[in-house]
């Protein structure tokens, strides 16, 4: 071929030096790679690396053990936080700006896209509140509390794509009309608050900020019959939190949040029972110091959370909801006596005769948009319960 | 270098240093972080009394504030109190049950339990009560629980009459299990009550009588060996403790009953310090079936003896006792002889409920 | 000579083809079907149960509460528990979507004879029988977990069902 | 296993190049080479790896048995079509078995199930490089391989296993005997392959990834210039995917002492359509060429036999590349502008180069549509969408934002796609050694840093 044999002259010494780079570049790879102890835990991505998996002959045979294998091999590669940041990088230098789902928005916000939901599932969490509320017709309200997605569109990046928050929140509001279950969407609350420079949702998690919670405490309480008068102050607890949305995407590795809890002047007693059994206060302080310091507020995944307050006769409230609804909890706690706190996704008992045992005098239903759009086990759990009443 | 040569390298030299530039950026870029420290403008600093309250502490005084809205407005739910004792129920027939072999216990209980316990243990005396005591049932004693403060008795039928209607179902064994909303009602009356004991504890989860948070049992442990499940059931700072063992017991303490009296009364004694007001109860050690003494193992047959070991640990230390020999028939046991069934259960709750009062 | 050397090649075309077939074969039976609904697998399973009849269907809920799976992920599921909780008889079909998702299944099912192990140990007799007979076995994208006195004739008939 | 990953880069090369260059005679090297082919292959592929060596030992014996008959002048033409025939019934079996049962199924009304085999990989180049020698050897343009293991290496040889270039026996032949490794051909090795490293993980990955979320999206939501953005994205994909491949493949070859033949060479600057089939995939084009079109007459037939001549060839070139019908149409598609360009736009084409450049890139666009969709009505609704028909609109914020975050990588694909970028390669070679030093270790690094974030999921801990 005439082009090959151009190069045929071409420069050798280049080659030999290329050739000497590449040998010693993978040579040193090849033995840190073995040399190196393998890593259990990565605290930046929070999950386990994979270990070396033992060559067992039927998954061998399946093929199945070659991927294994390139799990383990990428995941305990030497130097894999250093791989990942100047992929994130490059990435920024080629104008991406989207990784794993999450933007990265100004101001170093990350924000989370919302997936265009799936009708039929929403259809069927709608369904089972209502078949649930003709069985237990007591006073219910719905909260929706939209993402920074919608809230915080103006920090979105340029024409990025997501569905649209407020569409969804006015789909699921007709969806419930007439069903005796009130419906409250916090978007108006939080624009205003957000307008007075309240800091609304972590630049680095997905979650709301508990000032955000506490500027809609007010407009929460009133849907419950309730007022919201407690006095207090939001009080820091820990200014290095890395939230959940840079560990999934790797971008804005470099931000830290603040996380403040409530501290009200008037404390009421309280008495929190969940799996690990009974303890006074509702915050887990080694779980702040933990991989996810957002579980400061209530704790990890726990299916029923009691709480019990010497708020006497101010009412039995049951809450179906998501992490969202954690750091509103405080603000509750001087308006009820007791409030049961169930998590769908966690929760395996009989609901029936949760229900049953105790008179509820309220229902709240707590849930943010992202989640609440692609939610199965609430339409699970509801259902179960009210088919088993029909059964019985 | 000329003019020619520079301007030759020109474009190399300038993709050199924007090569250099953005390394350095991307290096700069992972800078370790030093992230601020916790500081409030204002200088305040969170505190919460409720972070020093033990749990314990917050319950008693959520307690207190119940008592005081109860005595204060009606609005209160009856707080648990103990329901008069039964009066006489009658024995029907007795149990067939082989003679035991007599062996009289040595020495009284013995001082040192693994709590050490500091109630006032029987030192010398031996216990009175003999065991070759015939098998013969005596009718439950008078439990000698403190009195009770005045007793709100719940709505519906007198204690005694829902006790003649279990007798009575017991003796024609056609036993009515519970619907869905005598189990919600039973479960609201027993919220303050906690289960601890083996398998014989572990049949109310099985039958669903009970979630896991009212019951903490290990299987085929004898009385020394499901501390663990004392101690969470203690956690769990019940109104009522109530323990519920078998016939494993028999086999472990076979040639020492005095062990045995001496294991539980350390237990309770446990269990008393650590829950001062909390009313304790002992459901009775209820025997094996026949088939399974005759097939199985003998040893199980001496378990009348352990019973009133069982009984004595009672008197001695203050607690209730719970008599259910009464309700023991053949055919309620489970296939395997040893464990009941789903009948018996709801007979045993029913009458538990009457003897505590719920 | 000529007719052996002339032999040489077509026995070698033979031998070469006979081999080819016989690979062929193999891989073909080998393969597991994955169009099989499991309203057609249900049938002959379940008939091969001895304790069929104290079994109820149950639901999404009784799946997460005894395997920690959610039904939603998979594409089909099929548990049947005993009438009275105090038997062991159990029997879970799951048609995963992907083979990977099958490890995770099987993972679980053998999670839950440990957990059954843990309950009836000391003092389930009968109970104890199935459960060391329990079999977990996963073919492709279904996962099966039987525990009854015929747990083998059941794996054997799930997987006649299967292959082709 | 494939390249593009820390499998091969960091575990399977280093082994085996050490092992390679430990062993001193060629004799040695063969063995260790074969090894680790037949490695490479089991890796990904435990059980059809015996498929292979089946195909190995068919070929080997029925070669040599043949050569050995025919020096006895016993007439050999009746076991070489019977030679023939076993590797095409082997290809036929394991790829095309599924479409014709569907055809059958579809003409004559049956119901036969479908066999459930997943499709070998390389089943395609290693069965026509198996067919290659059998050619060449009954050509007598080769003599028949006496030694299995060389053999066994020319079929199994891992750089041009999974992905070829096909590789003719001829061009190989000495070289299974005799080769020899020098430090720049090393170099020039390593080149080659971070070169193909880079253009498939920087570039083909990032790209397919555009692709598949413009072709994911729901047609009602794309708009006209969307379509094209996908059509466009897929056409550099597909392009530096393969490329990429065979350059590492390339690149492998001079580190173990061969050479093997050029297989793409820019074939988006083609001025024709014929200019772009001598560009792209030459190894392939030439294959049919050597064994098909020129037996079949080639050109030096009528019109009308050269025509059919053009027709199955290139038939047979698509249904090569994949076992559904939408690459049967693609082969005939380009079949159509050959013959065309051939009787007709000769020479418009001749005279007006610039047109030829534009029209041949929508010809391959266009071509490279109807190659991505093994479904006719996806394929139909977007080759609408490219003509207006069915498109939502011009353009809408979503396909602007598609366009702005992948702006960079498509200007940098469509530089690459020229030999601009390469000579300026060369010359930073030549003129300014340390930068082009620094700029080839920074690509590899790159390429690792891509490679090591593919693995990057998270688990959705925040799901909580």
């Amino acid at each position: 071929m005439k082009e090959t044999r151009s190069r045929k002259r071409g420069n050798h010494a280049y080659y030999r030096i290329l050739a000497g780079l590449f040998a010693v570049l993978f040579l040193v790879f090849f033995v840190l790679n073995l040399v190196l102890p393998d890593r259990t835990l990565s605290v930046r991505e929070k999950r386990m690396l994979t270990a070396f998996p033992a060559p067992q002959l039927d998954r061998v045979l399946e093929g199945n053990y070659s991927n294994d294998f390139e799990d383990y091999a990428s995941d305990q590669i030497p130097f894999r936080e250093f791989f990942t940041d100047l992929k994130v990088y490059a990435d920024s230098l080629a104008g991406r700006n989207e990784s794993q789902g999450v933007y990265r928005g100004r101001d170093g916000y990350l924000i989370e896209k919302m997936e265009t939901p799936d009708d039929v599932v929403v259809g069927r969490t709608v369904d089972a509140m209502r078949g649930f509320a003709e069985l237990f017709p007591l006073p219910q309200q719905m909260i929706l509390v939209p993402n920074a997605v919608s809230v915080l569109k103006d920090k979105l990046p340029l024409w990025a794509p997501t569905a649209d928050q407020n569409a969804f929140a006015e789909r699921v509001a007709e969806a419930l009309d007439g069903s005796g279950i009130g419906f409250k969407d916090l978007r108006d609350t939080l624009q205003i608050a957000g307008l007075d420079g309240v800091p609304l949702y972590y630049r680095t998690d997905h979650h709301w900020t508990t000032d955000a919670a506490l500027a809609c405490a007010p407009a929460v309480l009133e849907t419950l019959g309730r007022s919201f008068t407690a006095k207090g102050a939001l009080l820091p607890v820990t200014a290095q939190f890395s939230g959940s949305l840079s560990a999934k995407s790797g971008l804005g590795v470099r931000e830290r949040d603040t996380i403040s809890v409530w501290q009200p002047e008037d404390e009421p007693v309280i008495l929190v029972t969940d799996s690990a059994g009974k303890r006074a206060s509702l915050y887990s302080w080694d779980g702040l110091n933990g991989s996810d310091p957002y579980t400061v507020f209530l704790g990890g995944n726990e299916g029923l959370v009691r709480i019990e307050t010497d708020r006497i006769g101010a009412g039995r409230l049951l809450v179906f909801k998501d992490s969202y609804f954690n750091c509103f909890l405080p603000f509750l706690l001087d308006s009820f006596e007791t409030v049961d706190i169930v998590d769908p996704r966690y929760y395996s008992g009989d609901l029936l005769m949760l229900m049953r045992q105790n008179e509820y005098d309220q229902i709240l239903y707590f849930y943010n948009i992202n989640t609440f759009s692609a939610d199965t086990s609430l339409a699970l759990v509801l259902g179960e319960a009210v088919e088993q009443a029909g059964r019985k | 270098m000329n003019r020619r040569r520079f301007r030759s390298l020109f474009p190399y030299l300038l993709t050199s240093v924007l090569l250099i530039a953005l390394a350095a950026g991307f290096l700069l870029s992972r800078r370790p972080v030093t992230g601020a420290d916790v500081s409030d403008p204002a200088g305040r600093v969170y505190v919460s009394e409720a972070g020093e309250r033990s749990a314990a502490e917050a319950q008693s005084q959520i307690r207190a504030a119940r008592k005081s809205a109860s005595s204060a407005g009606p609005t209160a739910e009856p707080s648990g109190t103990a329901a008069p004792p039964p009066t006489e129920p009658v024995p029907t027939e007795t149990l067939p049950t082989a003679p035991p072999e007599t062996v009289p216990p040595e020495t009284g209980p013995a001082e040192t339990g693994p709590a050490g316990s500091d109630s006032e243990p029987r030192t010398d005396a031996p216990p009175e009560s003999p065991a070759e005591t015939t098998a013969d049932p005596e009718p439950p004693t008078e439990p000698e629980s403190s009195a009770a403060p005045a007793p709100t008795t719940s709505p519906g039928p007198s204690p005694e009459t829902i006790l003649a209607s279990l007798q009575e179902q017991i003796r024609t064994l056609n036993i009515d299990l519970f619907t869905p909303d005598e189990l919600a009602s039973i479960r609201r009356r027993f919220d303050g009550a906690v289960f601890t004991g083996d398998s014989m504890a572990q049949g109310l989860v099985s039958f669903e009588l009970f979630d896991e948070n009212h019951v903490k049992f290990q299987r085929g442990a004898s009385v020394g060996e499901f501390d663990p499940q004392i101690q969470a059931a203690i956690d769990t700072l019940p109104d009522y403790f109530i323990f519920f063992t078998g016939c494993n017991n028999v086999s472990t303490y076979i040639n020492d009953p005095t062990e045995y009296y001496r294991q539980f009364v350390s237990r309770i004694e446990w269990v008393k310090r650590a829950l001062p007001d909390t009313e304790i109860y002992v459901i009775c050690m209820l025997p094996a079936s026949d088939r399974f003494i005759q097939y199985e193992n003998y040893h199980v047959a001496r378990s009348p003896e352990y019973d009133a070991q069982l009984k004595l640990v009672c008197q001695d230390t203050g607690v209730h006792y719970v008599d259910c020999h009464w309700m023991v028939r053949q055919e309620l046991y489970l296939e395997d002889g040893l464990h009941f069934n789903l009948a018996f259960y709801t007979v045993l709750i029913k009458f538990l409920a009457i003897e505590m009062g719920l | 000579m000529q007719l052996i050397k002339a032999h040489k090649l077509v026995c070698a075309e033979v031998l070469m083809t006979v081999a080819l077939i016989v690979f062929i074969a193999l891989c073909v039976r080998g393969r597991v079907r994955d169009d099989v609904p499991l309203s057609d697998l249900k049938g002959p399973v379940l008939e091969q149960l001895a304790g069929a009849e104290n079994m109820k269907e149950a639901g999404a809920m009784k799946l997460r509460s005894l395997y920690g799976l959610d039904a939603n992920d998979y594409a089909e599921v099929l548990l049947y528990i005993p009438v009275s909780n105090m038997d062991a008889q159990e029997m879970l079909l799951v048609r995963c979507r992907t083979e990977e998702q099958a490890d995770a299944v099987a993972a679980a099912m053998r999670k839950r004879i440990g957990d059954q192990t843990g309950i009836f140990e000391s003092y389930g007799v009968e109970q104890m029988a199935l459960i060391r007979k329990a079999v977990v076995d996963v073919q492709g994208t279904y996962c099966l977990y039987v525990c009854d006195l015929n747990s083998y004739q059941a794996q054997s008939a799930f997987r006649r069902a299967l292959t082709r | 296993m494939v390249f593009s990953s820390i499998t091969f880069l960091l575990y399977f090369l280093p082994v085996t190049l050490i092992a390679y260059y430990v062993a001193r005679s060629v004799r040695a090297r063969n063995i260790v080479l074969l090894i680790a082919s037949l490695f490479f292959y089991a890796w990904g592929e435990p059980v059809y790896v015996i498929l292979m060596m089946i195909s190995i030992c068919g070929n080997y014996f029925f070669v040599r048995f043949m050569d050995e008959a025919r020096e006895e002048g016993r007439p050999v033409r009746l076991h070489l079509a019977f030679a023939v025939f076993w590797n095409l019934a082997i290809l036929f079996f394991f790829k095309y078995a599924n479409m014709m049962i569907g055809l059958v199924n579809r003409l004559g009304g049956f119901s036969l199930a479908e066999l459930k085999l997943s499709l070998p990989i390389g089943i395609s180049f290693y069965t026509f490089q198996a067919l290659s020698y059998v050619f060449d050897v009954f050509r007598g343009q080769a003599r028949c391989q006496k030694s299995l293991p060389a053999f066994a290496l020319y079929i199994s040889m891992f750089p041009q296993l999974i992905a070829g270039p096909i590789v003719k026996y001829m061009d190989i032949e000495e070289r299974l005997a005799k080769r020899s490794i020098t430090p720049a051909a090393f170099g020039k090795g390593a080149e080659y392959f971070i070169l193909g490293l880079a253009k498939k993980v920087l570039l083909a990955n990032n790209l397919g990834a555009l692709f598949t979320q413009i072709s994911g999206t729901v047609p009602g939501e794309r708009s006209f210039l969307m379509v094209w953005l996908g059509a466009l994205a897929y056409t550099f994909q597909i392009y530096f995917d393969f490329s990429g491949y065979s350059d590492m493949a390339i690149g492998l070859g001079y580190m173990l002492g061969f050479r093997f033949p050029m297989n793409f060479n820019f074939p988006y600057i083609a001025g024709s359509v014929t200019e772009f089939w001598r560009r792209w995939h030459i190894s392939l084009s030439s294959w049919f060429r050597d064994y098909v079109y020129i037996p079949l007459g080639g050109n030096r037939v009528g019109t009308a036999r050269h025509i059919r001549n053009i027709l199955i060839v290139w038939a047979l070139t698509g249904l090569w590349h994949g076992a559904s019908w939408n690459f049967v149409l693609w082969g005939l598609y380009y079949a159509f502008w050959l013959i065309l360009e051939k009787y007709v736009l000769g020479g418009f084409l001749a005279r007006h180069r610039a047109a030829g450049h534009v029209m041949t890139g929508f010809i391959f666009i266009i071509g490279w549509v109807i190659f991505a969709f093994t479904d006719f009505s996806q394929m139909g609704a977007y080759l609408g969408q490219m003509f207006g028909i069915g498109a939502a609109g011009l353009a809408d914020a979503r396909t602007l934002y598609l366009l702005l975050t992948s702006l960079v990588t498509l200007l940098i694909a469509a530089a690459a796609s020229t030999p601009l970028v390469r000579a300026l390669y060369y010359r930073t070679a030549e003129k300014c050694r340390p930068l082009a030093l620094a700029l080839m270790a920074v690509t590899l690094v790159l390429c690792l840093a891509y490679l090591v974030y593919q693995s990057y999921n998270p688990f959705l801990y925040f799901r909580f």
